[in-house]
């Protein structure tokens, strides 16, 4: 019963879903085919078909996304969201996926730069729409000045494409972006990045809906669990490269 | 038989300047009137007046017996609407100093607009009576040109022609040669000389004190918006009564 | 003062130099010129070639210069520029006759609009429409007929109202100046042959602005084919956001935004001329009055 | 034709009507206005109540108006705007003048320029500038003095240069335009007095050409407030640049852009009253022709 | 005493039209020469020859002695650079018939203009020198006038002090009145008799024919681009010799 889709969303026959394609691998578009792919593209997909309806995908603007839940115009959102303490103030979240910080570099500076430590006094960037930029100072602070060494520049770029245009003009000598993507650019453009470290960070990606739609989320975390447990959601991540980022099981606002 | 224009008392202050101070006027049916005087006296003005192109601040004006600009309620004149304004203004036609034709419409378009637009005949009708107006002063030739392409003289013809197109009952010109070469100057005289032998009612702003003593009615002689003298051009013109007048005529005459 | 000797057509009393009068007159040569354009060109060769031997990668424009997205988006900004600049001009010159009314309210209602819409950034504008459900959840007339806001405010939509409205404050403007340039006698001529002041401003002044207005208007066209690039913010699919979107997945930025750039010089060149060809269109009949010292034949007006 | 009765000041033969010559002429009272006005202020009243009561948090707004990122993003708004505009302006000045040089060189280097920069979106023009160490790792004097082009390119600087350049190519258009609305007599005078043509143009046509010019650079001004907005994505932190890093964090994304546009609004207030003192100050003189049908003292021109 | 100016076999054309066909004259120093003739004649197109506002095409004019717009080498003539051209302008002043007064200059700017920017005389002295020329045009109280707050007939005198200004050698008038409401038309002759009696040698385009008698050495009358008759006043412009000359004349004096 719990995996039952409200009424309104029965009636409609669609479950609306928003989705930015600027996020490979979880959603972006082929750039062949010109069609939307992705983990959370493939994972919507099977949730809709679980709540017996069809998924509509629509395209908007990662800011937009919380005031597009809130005006109606989407159901959901499944655009590898980070669900954090400030953004609960206007939705809950269904958690579905873990995600980390990953700082790398690019090979001409490989020598120069072996690990994170490394990393102290120089220019590191990230997308400024995301909390890395925070989460790098607060890095900073625990493991440069802590320890007497000089901070790290922090720079928020305008997305993790533009912090690795930055990087290979070598205007930064590192950047941060999250451990489920990095993978996806390495095959894409083989033998210029190389990661530092492990993640530095662990956070969890979940599905926001809004306050008033309190059956619906329930109906999409039971829908989660069933798909966790007939295993399409270790299929699906299999397929991606995503094993490491699994999150078992489905929580609620436990996003930190 | 009403006169065509009445004007009494009419006065018209451009802030503290009084451009009209008071001037009364008769114009009967048919009449050529020529109106004379120095720069800045209120010519243009009193002209500008009559067709509603400045609205007045005191005294009356009637045209054809109608009163313009103004409707009467009990003892007061309250302003009219721009579209009843416009109505009246197609009594009176207009020939300015500049011709100020439409400049992106040629000749024929010039001449038909009021007509089409305003009067809303059939085109075929108003390019016809157009056709017959550009014979009239001569420039059936140059239907297709643009004013640009023409000549001072022959834009100030066209210009005529536009005004006659509305079948007005009176014509108004505002120094109508004055910004000609001299060799322009004849036509433009000839056609307004041959609306006057036709019947038309004129008042006519010009410094052409031959044009005056030959067509003219009357001539009137305007002072800092007043008038301060008016007669049969031969008396004015040769023999006036107030020194301004002979001053002013002693001047322009060569 | 001594009398003058009347020269006699073909040469005055055997002044030497005077000789020279039937010489060739030789047309400059201008070789700085010539060099000048070497020298530029020459310049203009080497930064293309460094942006050929660049870290581009040429193959990738081809390839997606006529991609389905890069051409799909191209549609949409062609149709959002010409549908949100024809709104954007009716605008403009309603609220410049309004801003030109003898009536103090329409005035008034017109210097808001365009002190507001010119003063607050497009991005808000397309934003407030887009997200108008956060003010006005439904609309229509309550009762009788009504919609959800967001199905009538679609991206299309909201751009189109966001656009247009933001230009027509704009072009409010340069109507208005427009309108000021035209020779105040041809109002009134107008008015004497009997016309009432919208007549008079359909008729008569308007077609005559259009010359002092397109150049200003052109220059907002083509802006405005570029602007529509803001409305990717609410997912309105045009040609730089399909551009980006390509480069999100394959990571080829300054390729993708090349390809953009080609088209977006086609379009702006088939605008510019189209702009030239409304100017002569708009020329005709020239300017109401000669030019100074000009024969009064006004052969070269 | 009956002679007519010479009509004696004061009034004629008794006509009944005519009496009516020395009653009060009323003004016009225009009740609609009035009604249209109250309509007006009705209508904006609602809008106002809708936003006050709709989904925006006030509070927030206020809170973050003065917050000191908003603050020094305004400063570096403004200063981008004054900086980029001067570039703009002296090269749409200096490229109007190539473009109607009679040197056929200048002339069509000036026609690329116009065409290549209105016709690539500014935002691939900045990021070519940003990115120039992908074509250009170095740049200066070979072997005498070299610096790292990242070093050159701060976000400020080719935010200058991309929106300066940019400017130009529009800015060229609006002076060309205003170059061409002088009256040629003026340039003939001018020459007459032995003045070369540059100077004819510094002392003459210029500046008879500002009236003009002004509006639609006035125009251009206003629109570069809001266009420095592009320069984030290059890392320039202008006003809605710090207040999106604000709600990013936060997600307050109408209310933040509400506080982005009261100060866009407050800038774009203060330009416009800087615009009019300006065009005042060039309407001197007046037009170089009297009106048509003035009286010759010229005291309405 | 080398001529003033000489211009032979003067050559113009615009397009297929020839504007100038073959102008040969000479005018001796303190001359005065009247250029008659009906419109398009060439009479603006050959003042503006000599001014260099326009190149010529054929023959050649000296001023003072000087081969205007061209240096000779060998069998060729090649044009001189702007900045020579400019140079050579300084020897002669022009008055236009629309005045071409600066019109965001105050009138005592306009007269200021060329001596401080071109010639690079001090400021002050170029003052004092404006205001004499002031006084002598009558127009002393409105230095600080902008032009459009002028009447025709001042904008025109002020005009000639701007010309004066530059101390030319020869000052060229193309139509000077002709755009002035006649009672205005009289101050502006008289500064011309004044400056005529001075000594100035002038080349006056005019349609002024009892200016012409009074003032004028010689009268030069032009049609089709061409030099048709010249001669002293009293005999052309009473007892012309060509049919073309007769017929003009006719039609301009009233
Ligand atoms: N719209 C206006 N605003 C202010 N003053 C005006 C206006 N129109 C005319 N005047 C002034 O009113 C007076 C009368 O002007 P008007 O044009 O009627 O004179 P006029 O007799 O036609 O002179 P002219 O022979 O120079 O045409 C002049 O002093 C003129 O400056
Ligand atoms: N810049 C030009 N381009 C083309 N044709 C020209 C130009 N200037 C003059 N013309 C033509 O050359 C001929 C002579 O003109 P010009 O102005 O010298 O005559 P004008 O004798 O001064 O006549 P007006 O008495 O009308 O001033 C005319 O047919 C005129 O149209
Ligand atoms: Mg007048
Ligand atoms: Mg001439």
């Amino acid at each position: 019963a719990a995996q039952t889709a409200p009424d309104r969303i029965k009636q409609a026959g669609k479950l609306v879903i928003a989705t930015f394609p600027n996020y490979a691998p979880i959603t972006y578009k082929d750039p062949g085919s010109n069609t939307l792919t992705g983990f959370d593209i493939d994972l919507g997909e099977a949730i809709a078909k679980t709540l017996g309806v069809k998924a509509e995908w629509q395209e908007i603007a990662f800011a937009q996304m919380l005031p597009s839940l809130q005006t109606g115009r989407v159901d959901m959102v499944m655009a590898g969201m980070s669900d954090l303490p400030t953004r609960r103030e206007v939705a809950d979240f269904v958690d579905y996926m873990t995600s980390g910080a990953q700082f790398y570099t690019i090979t001409a500076l490989a020598n120069e730069i072996k690990s994170p430590a490394d990393l102290c006094g120089k220019s590191v960037g990230a997308s400024r729409s995301t909390n890395w930029p925070q989460q790098i100072g607060d890095w900073s602070k625990a493991n440069c000045e802590g320890k007497g060494k000089p901070a790290i520049t922090v720079v928020g770029t305008e997305g993790s494409v533009d912090a690795r245009t930055q990087l290979k003009t070598q205007r930064l000598q590192a950047a941060v972006q999250g451990n489920e993507t990095l993978p996806y650019f390495q095959k894409l453009e083989p033998n210029t990045y190389v990661p530092l470290g492990k993640a530095f960070t662990q956070s969890l990606v979940g599905i926001p809906f809004t306050k008033a739609e309190g059956g619906l989320r329930d109906a999409v975390k039971g829908a989660l669990e069933k798909l966790q447990a007939d295993g399409t959601y270790d299929q699906l991540l299999a397929k991606y490269g995503l094993q490491d980022n699994a999150l078992k099981p489905i929580s609620i606002n436990k996003g930190e | 038989m009403t006169p065509m224009i009445v004007a009494l008392d009419v006065r018209k202050t451009f802030g503290p300047l009084k451009a009209l101070d008071g001037v009364s006027l008769e114009v009967a049916r048919g009449e050529v009137v020529c109106v004379i005087g120095p720069s800045g006296s209120g010519k243009s003005t009193f002209l500008r007046c009559i067709n509603q192109l400045e609205r007045i601040d005191g005294g009356a004006i009637w045209v054809n017996g109608e009163l313009i600009g103004y409707r009467r309620e009990g003892d007061r004149l309250f302003p009219l609407s721009d579209r009843e304004v416009a109505r009246q203004r197609l009594a009176s036609g207009m020939v300015f100093q500049r011709f100020n034709l439409f400049a992106h419409l040629t000749v024929l378009q010039n001449i038909i607009e009021g007509p089409v637009t305003v009067l809303r005949r059939p085109r075929p009708e108003a390019v016809a009576e157009a056709m017959a107006l550009l014979e009239r002063v001569g420039l059936a030739d140059k239907r297709e040109s643009y004013p640009a392409e023409l000549s001072g003289g022959q834009q100030q013809r066209i210009a005529i022609a536009r005004a006659l197109a509305m079948k007005p009952e009176i014509l108004l010109f505002d120094e109508p040669t004055s910004a000609l070469d001299p060799e322009l100057v004849g036509d433009v005289l000839a056609v307004m000389r041959d609306l006057a032998r036709g019947g038309m009612t004129m008042v006519v702003v010009t410094h052409e004190l031959g044009f005056a003593r030959e067509v003219a009615n009357r001539v009137v002689f305007m002072d800092r918006g007043r008038v301060v003298e008016q007669g049969p051009p031969a008396t004015l013109l040769s023999n006036p009564s107030h020194a301004r007048t002979r001053e002013f005529i002693a001047a322009v005459l060569p | 003062m001594s009398g003058p000797a009347v020269a006699a057509p073909g040469g005055p009393a055997g002044v030497s130099p005077y000789e020279i009068a039937h010489l060739t007159h030789v047309r400059p040569k201008h070789y700085g010129r010539w060099i000048a354009a070497a020298l530029v060109l020459a310049a203009f060769a080497a930064v293309v070639k460094a942006f050929v031997e660049g870290q581009i990668a040429w193959a990738v424009v081809g390839q997606f210069l006529t991609a389905s997205a890069i051409l799909s988006g191209l549609v949409n900004t062609v149709a959002m520029t010409v549908w949100a600049m024809a709104l954007g001009v009716a605008l403009g010159v309603l609220f410049a006759i309004m801003v030109m009314s003898p009536n103090p309210v329409l005035r008034w209602l017109a210097r808001f609009y365009i002190w507001f819409f010119r003063g607050t950034p497009l991005l808000l504008q397309l934003l407030l429409w887009f997200n108008l459900a956060l003010v006005f959840p439904r609309i229509g007339i309550p009762g009788l007929i009504e919609w959800r806001t967001v199905d009538v405010m679609t991206p299309f939509m909201a751009t189109l109202l966001g656009l247009g409205i933001n230009q027509g404050a704009y072009t409010a403007e340069v109507v208005r100046g427009g309108i000021l340039s035209v020779d105040p006698g041809q109002t009134e001529a107008a008015k004497t042959i009997g016309m009432t002041r919208l007549t008079t401003l359909r008729r008569i002044v308007l077609p005559q602005a259009m010359r002092v207005i397109i150049p200003p208007v052109g220059n907002e066209v083509i802006s405005m084919v570029k602007l529509t690039s803001v409305a990717s913010v609410i997912q309105y699919s045009e040609i730089l956001r399909n551009a980006q979107t390509i480069y999100f997945a394959n990571a080829r930025v300054i390729e993708l935004l090349i390809v953009a750039a080609i088209w977006y010089l086609a379009v702006v060149t088939v605008l510019t001329v189209g702009q030239h060809l409304l100017e002569r269109r708009f020329a005709r009949g020239g300017r109401t009055q000669p030019r100074p010292e000009a024969g009064a034949e006004g052969a070269q007006a």
